[in-house]
């Protein structure tokens, strides 16, 4: 690449159910402005602004990032608004970031939001007028199936929730708080699509999370520590065709092994320090390890019941809390990069991994169709 | 309108608008078909794929696929994926009772159908492998419909449910790559 | 603020292909992508598995439903897995991606497409969503409505006339007659088009965007990867785009900071400004919009506007913008230009302009 | 041939949240009257933005704003349709408000396009009924 990418500083909302306090522009400047301040930076600094968000719908208004100019700081300045499903808070990160790898921009200003609470989503995911039953309807018969492919025990499901909700305990701007859970509980929790329960669903959320994306110039003037950008990588496959595997998509393994090789990574398992990726409904947590090459096919569960996931375990995996505690759709992405950065940087609280120098930021969307990732490293090589 | 009236702090807005829709002509066509008790796709000559739907394209090639490469295909298929439906209450949901949601391979096809709904089988004996045939509305009962990306509504305007055939189950190994 | 101008590589424009603009077309997007993304694929030679990243522009709300991108994916038969984005604008917002993402040299070619069907809605009442959701879109300003505003804001500067602007229409639809992509053509008096009654004060219906269905496709390469094909490059030598504030009442409508900014920065990449070119295509929908940018360009007499017919003659939403880039390929590779000028824009009147300069192989 | 189409109308309802300065002006509206707000350079604008669209700095204090203004643009719609504020012939126009440094976008009933000019002074005149909404401003009408 032509161009060092680094990120100098993140913020994001405190999410919840809903945020009645704010509109959607006093939102989106809480992350923001959290961001700016973690940079060292204001709003004339910034080159441009990249903004994601899910369906427009959602809200009710098209292309808002229009109407959010004024609120970005975005007069006179260049502004691109990206939408790729679910994944399209990580593929808005790699848009920006590609703003400064190509050499185009120094600082640029990468925000993705959803205020869920405005509209009727669960409409808008069953896919309109077409009808439909959700993502969880669409995603349960490929986690019936790795689970009947893996031979996985029932409660695999159980313990992730369990672990990303207590990770979410320790992280201050997570949605879901629930203290107190035991397997028995999520158990017990009603059977939404088979094999999902409730508990080991995500929430709907409002919330916004934000980066500030800098070139080596900026990140080597920058005080603080930064998160180095060591690979970015997307990938999209058809959401039906004949042959096609949904339970381990290729275009997810090609987009992992593609980021990796880009950030020299030849053993992720061995490697990676940390991961934080787009885990909606449990089960996804063994699937995408499996789909991640971090686990051989059929074994990614072995990890989650013997604790490698664990905050403090040997792999950590979803140390935020994960889309399991907090779900804002259009940032969802976004939440896992940010997280994969505060990790390389030092600067995740309670739910820091000890010494984390190299973590993976993962999203996905669609019919699991869309990918996008990002290495980061505590070091630019 | 008193002066000491709470703050204003939100607002509720209906967002209205119209959109027609107009049918394809692969979607009349495969809409026609139905409504005489035949399910269509198109076979694409690059790939000698099936698709049913038609969609006038081939999905693995890119190319075209015109009426020329029209084929029949059987209303019994194979189940290759499913889930049990807890309907979540929302606007335009109009299922109050858990149901069974399956993905169905029909023969001759070589992609899977989403969203049909399996009857005459209690829940915990519905399988991937599982072997179901088309219950038809009566023609009387068969609506016109514009036929979507996925054929949803046309099917189940004309296709009530799919019920096990008895026939025996398929190998397991005949449908571990087509879930769709 | 800085922005970086020495930036490392040449890209081209190598294959450009669009399906006609018409007022209702009965295939679905995605049978149109099939269309325009074989034929950029037939017109460079190369093969679809050799492109390096894709990307594309649509919005749902022209169809009223949600992830509609996700289905005109169909149409790059994506298998094996690409490399694939997807911006909800304008195509030509999805170019400029394109074009940031070939600066990095790990990859050669990108294919760029776009689609939108404005038959579906009431076009009018869709256009007004993009206006904010608490003081414009709850009054039912529609798009022609927030036009006409800034039309007199035109006629009130002394920036422009109303038979000026028939002229400009019957410009549009005498050039079209040329175009067989075209939607509205034809010779007409501009004298008589003056007799329509207004649609909305000051906009008569001749000054006023049909509504139009389209797709269109474009392959742009590297410069090395242009001579590899054996096809004839049309280089990109600068694109710039930028955005003015939301609500128009803050703004001068007469003017068009946005678009004079972001021609100045294609300029400075470039190495030759707006006035500099043969042809410039530009995205106005309205007669005054063609107006406002000229000015703000700084296009002189010497430059030939909107040979295709322009947005007046076929303003496929969402589409219109890549097809100004792709009209302006057309005007070089056609021998009529040398250099060209394409403008895309975006949001209520003029909020944010794109401005990208073409140079032929040999300039 | 006649060709198969389906008519659908999408309505989905929205609860929007306002915030400290949207919520202000929607809640002037209500009680029948206009807010401003200052950018920190001590720039007005009505109605009040929460970021100062010059440079994206949080705007400040909200002022109370007279009703009457000044007419700079207008787009005269002769066949209002089912959103407009209006049922009979009016302007969608650019009001400035007396004291702001902005203009407002509303509609004015003026009855005859001939009557909209840039200077024409107009007063808002509010709904009888008011709940927070834009429309509680009806729409502006020249002053006599």
């Amino acid at each position: 690449m032509a161009e060092r990418c680094a990120v100098l500083g993140g913020g994001q909302t405190h999410h919840r159910r809903v945020r009645d306090d704010v509109s959607i522009a006093g939102m989106l400047r809480e992350a923001a402005e959290r961001a700016l301040a973690d940079a060292d930076m204001d709003w004339s600094d910034v080159d441009a602004v990249v903004t994601g968000k899910a369906p427009d719908p959602f809200e009710g208004i098209m292309m808002p990032e229009l109407y959010l100019t004024d609120a970005l700081g975005g007069t006179g300045k260049p502004n691109i608004r990206v939408h790729t499903a679910g994944s399209v808070g990580g593929s808005t990160a790699v848009v920006a970031s590609h703003l400064i790898s190509s050499g185009v921009h120094e600082r640029v200003l990468t925000i993705s939001w959803e205020k869920q609470s405005e509209g009727d989503t669960t409409w808008g995911l069953s896919g309109g007028r077409s009808g439909g039953t959700g993502a969880g309807g669409a995603f349960a018969p490929y986690m019936l199936r790795y689970r009947e492919n893996s031979g996985a025990p029932e409660n695999t499901g159980f313990r992730v929730a369990l672990k990303d909700r207590r990770n979410a305990l320790k992280n201050e701007y997570a949605h879901l708080k629930l203290a107190n859970l035991t397997e028995e509980a999520i158990k017990e929790s009603p059977l939404l699509w088979y094999p999902v329960h409730r508990l080991e669903s995500c929430p709907t959320s409002d919330g916004a999370a934000c980066m500030i994306l800098g070139n080596e110039k900026a990140a080597r003037a920058h005080s603080k520590p930064v998160a180095w950008v060591r690979g970015t990588a997307v990938r999209s496959e058809l959401g039906q065709f004949p042959g096609r595997d949904p339970v381990d998509p290729q275009a997810g393994r090609d987009c992992a092994a593609d980021v990796y090789r880009q950030a020299g990574i030849s053993d992720p398992r061995k490697d990676l320090d940390c991961v934080e990726c787009y885990v909606p409904f449990s089960w996804y947590e063994p699937m995408w390890l499996e789909n991640l090459h971090l686990a051989p096919k059929n074994e990614g569960w072995k990890l989650t019941m013997e604790g490698v996931t664990e905050l403090d375990g040997d792999l950590p995996l979803n140390m935020s809390g994960g889309v399991l505690s907090t779900n804002p759709i259009g940032a969802s992405g976004m939440l896992r990069f940010l997280e994969a950065s505060m990790q390389v940087r030092g600067v995740a609280g309670e739910h820091q991994v000890d010494g984390a120098s190299l973590a993976l930021g993962h999203a996905y969307g669609g019919n699991a169709q869309y990918f996008a990732m990002w290495v980061v490293g505590s070091d630019p090589d | 309108m008193a002066e000491q009236q709470a703050p204003v702090v939100m607002m509720e807005e209906i967002v209205s608008l119209e959109y027609t829709t107009l049918a394809t002509d692969v979607g009349i066509r495969f809409m026609d078909c139905l409504i005489e008790g035949r399910i269509i796709g198109h076979k694409s000559k690059q790939s000698g794929l099936v698709y049913v739907p038609p969609k006038g394209y081939c999905l693995m090639t890119g190319s075209p696929t015109t009426a020329d490469d029209e084929v029949e295909v059987s209303d019994h298929g194979v189940v290759t994926g499913f889930t049990i439906i807890e309907p979540i209450q929302y606007p335009g949901q109009e299922e109050t009772e858990r149901y069974v949601q399956a993905q169905v391979l029909l023969d001759g096809a070589s992609s899977a159908l989403g969203l049909c709904r399996i009857q005459d089988i209690p829940f915990e004996e519905v399988r991937a492998g599982l072997r179901v045939k088309a219950v038809w509305r009566p023609p009387e009962d068969r609506q016109q419909t514009i036929v979507d990306s996925w054929g949803g509504r046309a099917i189940s305007s004309c296709i009530q449910h799919w019920v096990p055939s008895g026939e025996p189950d398929a190998d397991p190994a005949s449908i571990a790559k087509n879930m769709y | 603020m800085a922005d970086i101008l020495d930036l490392p590589r040449d890209v081209a424009i190598v294959a450009f292909s669009q399906v006609p603009s018409v007022a209702q077309e009965t295939r679905t997007e995605a049978q149109m992508l099939v269309e325009s993304i074989n034929g950029v694929l037939e017109q460079s030679g190369i093969d679809r598995r050799e492109i390096g990243f894709t990307v594309s522009g649509s919005c749902d709300y022209l169809t009223g439903a949600t992830f509609t991108f996700v289905q005109m994916l169909e149409a790059t038969a994506a298998w094996p897995p690409i490399s694939e984005s997807h911006v909800e604008a304008d195509g030509a917002w999805a170019f400029y991606e394109g074009w940031v993402r070939l600066l990095h040299g790990d990859i050669d070619s990108v294919l760029v497409y776009a689609s939108g069907k404005s038959s579906l809605g009431n076009q009018q009442e869709v256009m007004s969503l993009w206006l904010d959701p608490y003081y414009l879109e709850t009054l039912g300003v529609d798009m022609f409505s927030y036009a006409g505003l800034q039309a007199q804001a035109v006629l009130n500067a002394g920036k422009g006339k109303e038979s000026e602007w028939a002229e400009i229409a019957g410009r549009s639809r005498r050039d079209a007659l040329s175009n067989p992509n075209a939607q509205v053509r034809g010779e007409v008096d501009p004298a008589e088009l003056l007799r329509e009654d207004y649609l909305r004060g000051p906009l008569r219906p001749h000054a006023c965007p049909p509504v139009s269905d389209s797709a269109a496709a474009m392959l742009i390469t590297t410069a090395e990867k242009a001579a590899k094909l054996g096809v004839e490059p049309v280089y990109v030598r600068g694109i710039d785009h930028r955005a003015d504030p939301h609500y128009f009442g803050v703004r001068d409508l007469s003017v068009s900071e946005s678009a004079r900014i972001a021609g100045e920065k294609a300029a400075a990449k470039a190495g030759f400004g707006p006035g500099d070119v043969d042809v410039a295509e530009l995205a106005a929908m309205y007669p005054h919009e063609e107006q406002i940018l000229v000015d703000a360009l700084g296009l002189g007499d010497g430059v030939r506007l909107n040979p295709s017919g322009g947005a007046l003659a076929a303003n496929p939403v969402m589409v219109t913008g890549l097809l100004r880039i792709g009209e302006a390929y057309n005007a070089i590779r056609s021998g009529s230009a040398r250099r060209a000028l394409a403008h895309a824009q975006s949001g209520p009147c003029l909020q944010q302009n794109l401005v990208c300069l073409l140079e032929g192989g040999n300039g | 041939m006649d060709r198969p189409s389906e008519n659908f109308t999408l309505a989905l309802k929205y609860k929007r949240t306002l915030g400290p300065v949207v919520g202000a002006f929607l809640t002037g509206l209500r009680d029948g009257r206009l807010v401003g707000i200052k950018t920190a350079e001590g720039r007005v604008l009505c109605p009040p933005l929460e970021y100062d669209p010059a440079n994206g700095q949080r705007t400040g204090e909200l002022v109370d704003l007279p009703d009457n203004g000044t007419v700079e643009s207008w787009s005269w719609v002769s066949e209002p349709q089912r959103k407009h504020p209006l049922e009979r012939p009016f302007a969608f126009a650019t009001i400035r408000i007396d004291g702001a440094d902005s203009a407002l976008v509303h509609a004015v009933d003026a009855g005859s396009r001939d009557v909209m000019a840039a200077g024409l002074r107009v007063k808002a005149q509010y709904a009888e009924e008011r709940t927070g909404r834009m429309r509680d401003l009806e729409c502006f009408v020249p002053i006599a």
